[in-house]
């Protein structure tokens, strides 16, 4: 089980006010991601959710229980943390059996889990190596092993990819994507990368300063953003926002229109524009379209496959109407 | 002698860590006295502490009715560990204050989380982590402990008899006082070698640390 | 002017040969990023040219002339590197002016340089602040800023967007790439991220272990990979290298077909499988396809918008014959 | 003749640097003298090396022909100073070497790519690297020189007359050789506040690094 339910929490660092008056239920067995650009609270909601930071007022429930008050250890939470956080004078072996050690587990029953999870999670060959031998895609998995073995009602990851190269990054986010339809365990994941949020989440937690700017299923965000924050911050490219006369014939303050569902030609169409960068991905083309008269921003545009154009040349866009996004003065959805 | 303060010396150091994180101000009061040169430290504590006629122990032990007591004179070695101890003492504190320092607070964390307690936290985390910290305060200690030389020569004068004489001393007293300058040098010179074997290992220690 | 041509270059560091005879041309005006996993002595081939290390032999030829013992400051290129590696007791003002200074450049010259480089850069509210002072894409501006004023015949670049997280990559991608398009200068950089080789690029060579690859535009190596490490290290998803039986059909030891090549239908199709992890991006959905019968590492499908697919489901695939990537046992393209 | 010492010790450390540079055995050798006694340096100095009869540099000036020199009679203050110099050296040569390693390579490579010959190097990267570190060196230094004390009372005594007394010294004589006990303890207070005015500078220094 692991239902986690947070009641009005406020969190203050003196004066600093991180977390106004907060409320978000996590239910059972979700993947639940807390996205936002960095200084935004993420992290440490998630520390309030883990019991390293105290709430100011408010009430954190897991299971039903009021776990306000209670220490970390006994929430039956695991965390991974950005660093990892392994104990350097301990081997891979020691590191995953330490919380087992202090929960007193039989050794019997340590060992069993100890092979278990590093069956699953590739470490068998390294158990008897120091967390310095290893590469940081392995010390990620025994971070992980640490938290698999405590058997935790929910787990917690506090942007733990962040320290990884690209490819690797990838990887990674599939096996805990693997890990989560495998376990169905609770995970809660904090990160300011947009791509990691949509690929992984059930649900996803879009924060800006303290405040819950939208919640919702990575669909749902794409396909109805409740402001132009969100609009903004998640899809990528980003979406292009529009003020102005433009905007205005729609009878609104701002359109929005995400590159995918802009149309380019070189024949015609409703806006024109020259191309600035032209980025060739094979798969895709990304262009940046400058001087189009609809304000200072260049545009961007995707186009699937290839397209023929180069740096300087005249090219025409057209959204597609049923895709657009429109917001009022207060960057509120239409 | 040498290794009840150098020992003495870490522990407490390694208490008085707890309370002083961050505080700068404490910190320079705790750190001064590292700066005070061993002559007059050792003359101050000599004349305005442990005198058993005008000295503030005395003071202090006829406040509470009871017998003033020549500290330098019954327990010497006691009185110079005493003394040296209390000049060490800070650096001692600084150096595994700075390691301690370095420690990632992430560990701290995840211990907690893992379910260790503070005293757990103290023996799984932080002492294995101050593990070289302390062979280098020990090692350094050893060193400049061989030398101590002022406190000796001010406070006792490696008396009575020889209860309180040390290495260096010893040469002093050979090769000056005694004008005996072969058994000076050849004293020196095991002095010397002595010295540079516990150098040795510190170098390592330090090399392994810059590696690091 | 800013052509290199490098001769039969080679270099070891003691025993052990970093780079086995290597022949490249690079042209006036060319963008050229050498890209290759960690260690493929990418790095030490921009330092060769840069002339911060020296070759073991062979011949480098900067406009012709032979530049092979030129010390690094004669040969007139100008570097940016991974630790932006500016003095921190300089001002930003100072720390442009430094190779002005250093190569006694009038001061009126030297003022009027750096105004423009502030200018085209946005740094000139920051020009008497500290380096210490700036945020990381700041301070990589101030180091092409310093690279810029030097009028360099070409620009290095050792990975200059690494320390940067993902949003700002993306930003500062953009303006080295309109950099390019507005100096027309040389430009070489060094990366290990595919991405930024297929989005900057208009030659890339790809290195593995010393020896290039294939040296080819994007476009190039997106269609005809020469072997199966550029075909799976070029591409985002990775593509698909299926061996065996399925292979031996086509006649070839291996075939590669890239995920945005493949259709995918929950009716009926050429392979089938079962759906692993599902990531929903809005724009496109990635599929990775466990128990297809075709290997052990699962498949990567792309699919444009969405697919309401689950983990677990059972799903048909059918490539695109005519992209399909045909390779020999050696791992070469027939 | 503080002021000399550490300045010069400090320049000749900086010289020295260069050639060390990740060489363990030369490093070792040239950090051991920090590490011997600096009463058994001093004496080792005395009878080995300047004693007019016996000396090394005795020797030495017989062998070229030249008039043996009494250093420690003749040029007291000199002699004094080369000694301490020779023992301080090791570590303002180690804390500036550390100081030298945390420079950043790349930033002497963008320097040698920007144009900078080694002397513009020098002086425009490496210097204000080091400014701090030398600022450091030079207030321990200090404080720790207010009390050579051992040196002082093994090779000269303080004489001829005062002419390489130093404050430390002077308390010694005042206090314990003529017994004036109350002059001694001024000097003593005085030599506190000084030590301790120099250690506030030095503290914030160590501050600012800690936070850098």
């Amino acid at each position: 089980m692991g239902r986690i339910t947070l009641d009005k929490v406020t969190k203050s660092f003196g004066e600093v006010n991180v977390i106004p008056p907060l409320d978000l239920t996590i239910n059972d067995g979700e993947f639940v991601v807390f996205v936002g650009p960095s200084g935004c609270g993420k992290s440490t909601l998630l520390r309030l959710i883990a019991g390293l930071e105290d709430v100011t007022s408010g009430q954190i429930r897991i299971d039903g229980e009021d776990a306000t008050d209670m220490p970390p250890a006994k929430r039956g939470l695991a965390m991974v943390f950005q660093s990892y956080a392994l104990y350097p004078h301990m081997s891979v072996r020691k590191n995953i059996a330490f919380p087992m050690k202090m929960a007193g587990v039989p050794q019997d029953e340590q060992n069993r889990r100890i092979e278990a999870a590093a069956k699953s999670l590739n470490l068998s060959d390294y158990l008897d190596r120091r967390p310095g031998q290893l590469s940081g895609g392995q010390r990620q998995r025994v971070a992980i092993g640490r938290a698999i073995v405590r058997e935790p009602s929910a787990f917690l990851f506090d942007e733990p990819l962040s320290n990884l190269d690209a490819a690797l990054r990838v990887n990674m986010r599939l096996e805990i994507s693997e890990l989560h339809n495998a376990l169905k365990t609770t995970m809660i994941y904090v990160t300011h990368d947009q791509v990691e949020a949509m690929t992984m989440a059930d649900k996803i937690v879009v924060l800006r300063a303290g405040n819950i700017e939208q919640v919702g299923s990575p669909l749902d965000l794409y396909h109805r953003p409740q402001n132009e924050f969100v609009a903004g911050f998640i899809g990528s490219p980003k979406m292009n926002l529009i003020r102005g006369a433009e905007a205005a014939k729609h009878g609104v303050a701002t359109i929005g229109i995400r590159p995918e569902h802009l149309a380019a030609s070189t024949e015609g169409g409703l806006w024109q524009g020259t191309v600035g960068v032209a980025e060739h991905l094979g798969s895709d083309t990304f262009l940046h379209v400058h001087d189009h008269g609809l304000g200072d921003e260049p545009m961007t545009v995707r186009v699937d496959g290839e397209m023929p154009v180069r740096h300087g040349d005249r090219i025409f866009l057209t959204p597609d109407e049923s895709k657009l996004h429109r917001f009022d003065k207060q960057g509120l959805r239409v | 002698m040498l290794l009840i303060t150098t020992v003495g010396g870490t522990l407490l150091a390694l208490l008085m860590d707890q309370p002083f994180w961050g505080q700068g101000i404490v910190r320079i009061l705790v750190i001064a006295p590292f700066f005070v040169m061993p002559t007059v430290s050792a003359l101050v504590w000599k004349n305005m502490f442990m005198n058993p006629v005008n000295g503030l122990f005395a003071h202090l032990a006829k406040f509470f009715g009871l017998q003033p007591y020549d500290f330098l004179a019954q327990a010497p070695l006691g009185s110079i560990i005493f003394i040296v101890s209390w000049q060490w003492l800070p650096f001692a504190t600084l150096i595994l204050l700075t390691a301690l320092q370095s420690l990632d607070q992430e560990q701290l964390e995840a211990a907690e989380m893992d379910g260790a307690g503070p005293l757990s936290r103290f023996f799984y985390i932080m002492l294995p982590h101050l593990a070289r910290a302390i062979t280098v305060v020990i090692l350094i200690q050893t060193i400049f402990l061989l030398s101590v030389f002022a406190e000796i020569l001010v406070t006792t004068n490696g008396g009575p008899g020889v209860a309180s004489t040390n290495l260096t001393y010893l040469i002093y007293m050979q090769s000056l006082l005694q004008f005996d300058v072969g058994g000076g040098s050849a004293g020196g010179v095991v002095a010397i070698i002595l010295a540079n074997i516990v150098a040795i290992f510190l170098m390592r220690m330090i090399g392994k640390n810059l590696e690091a």
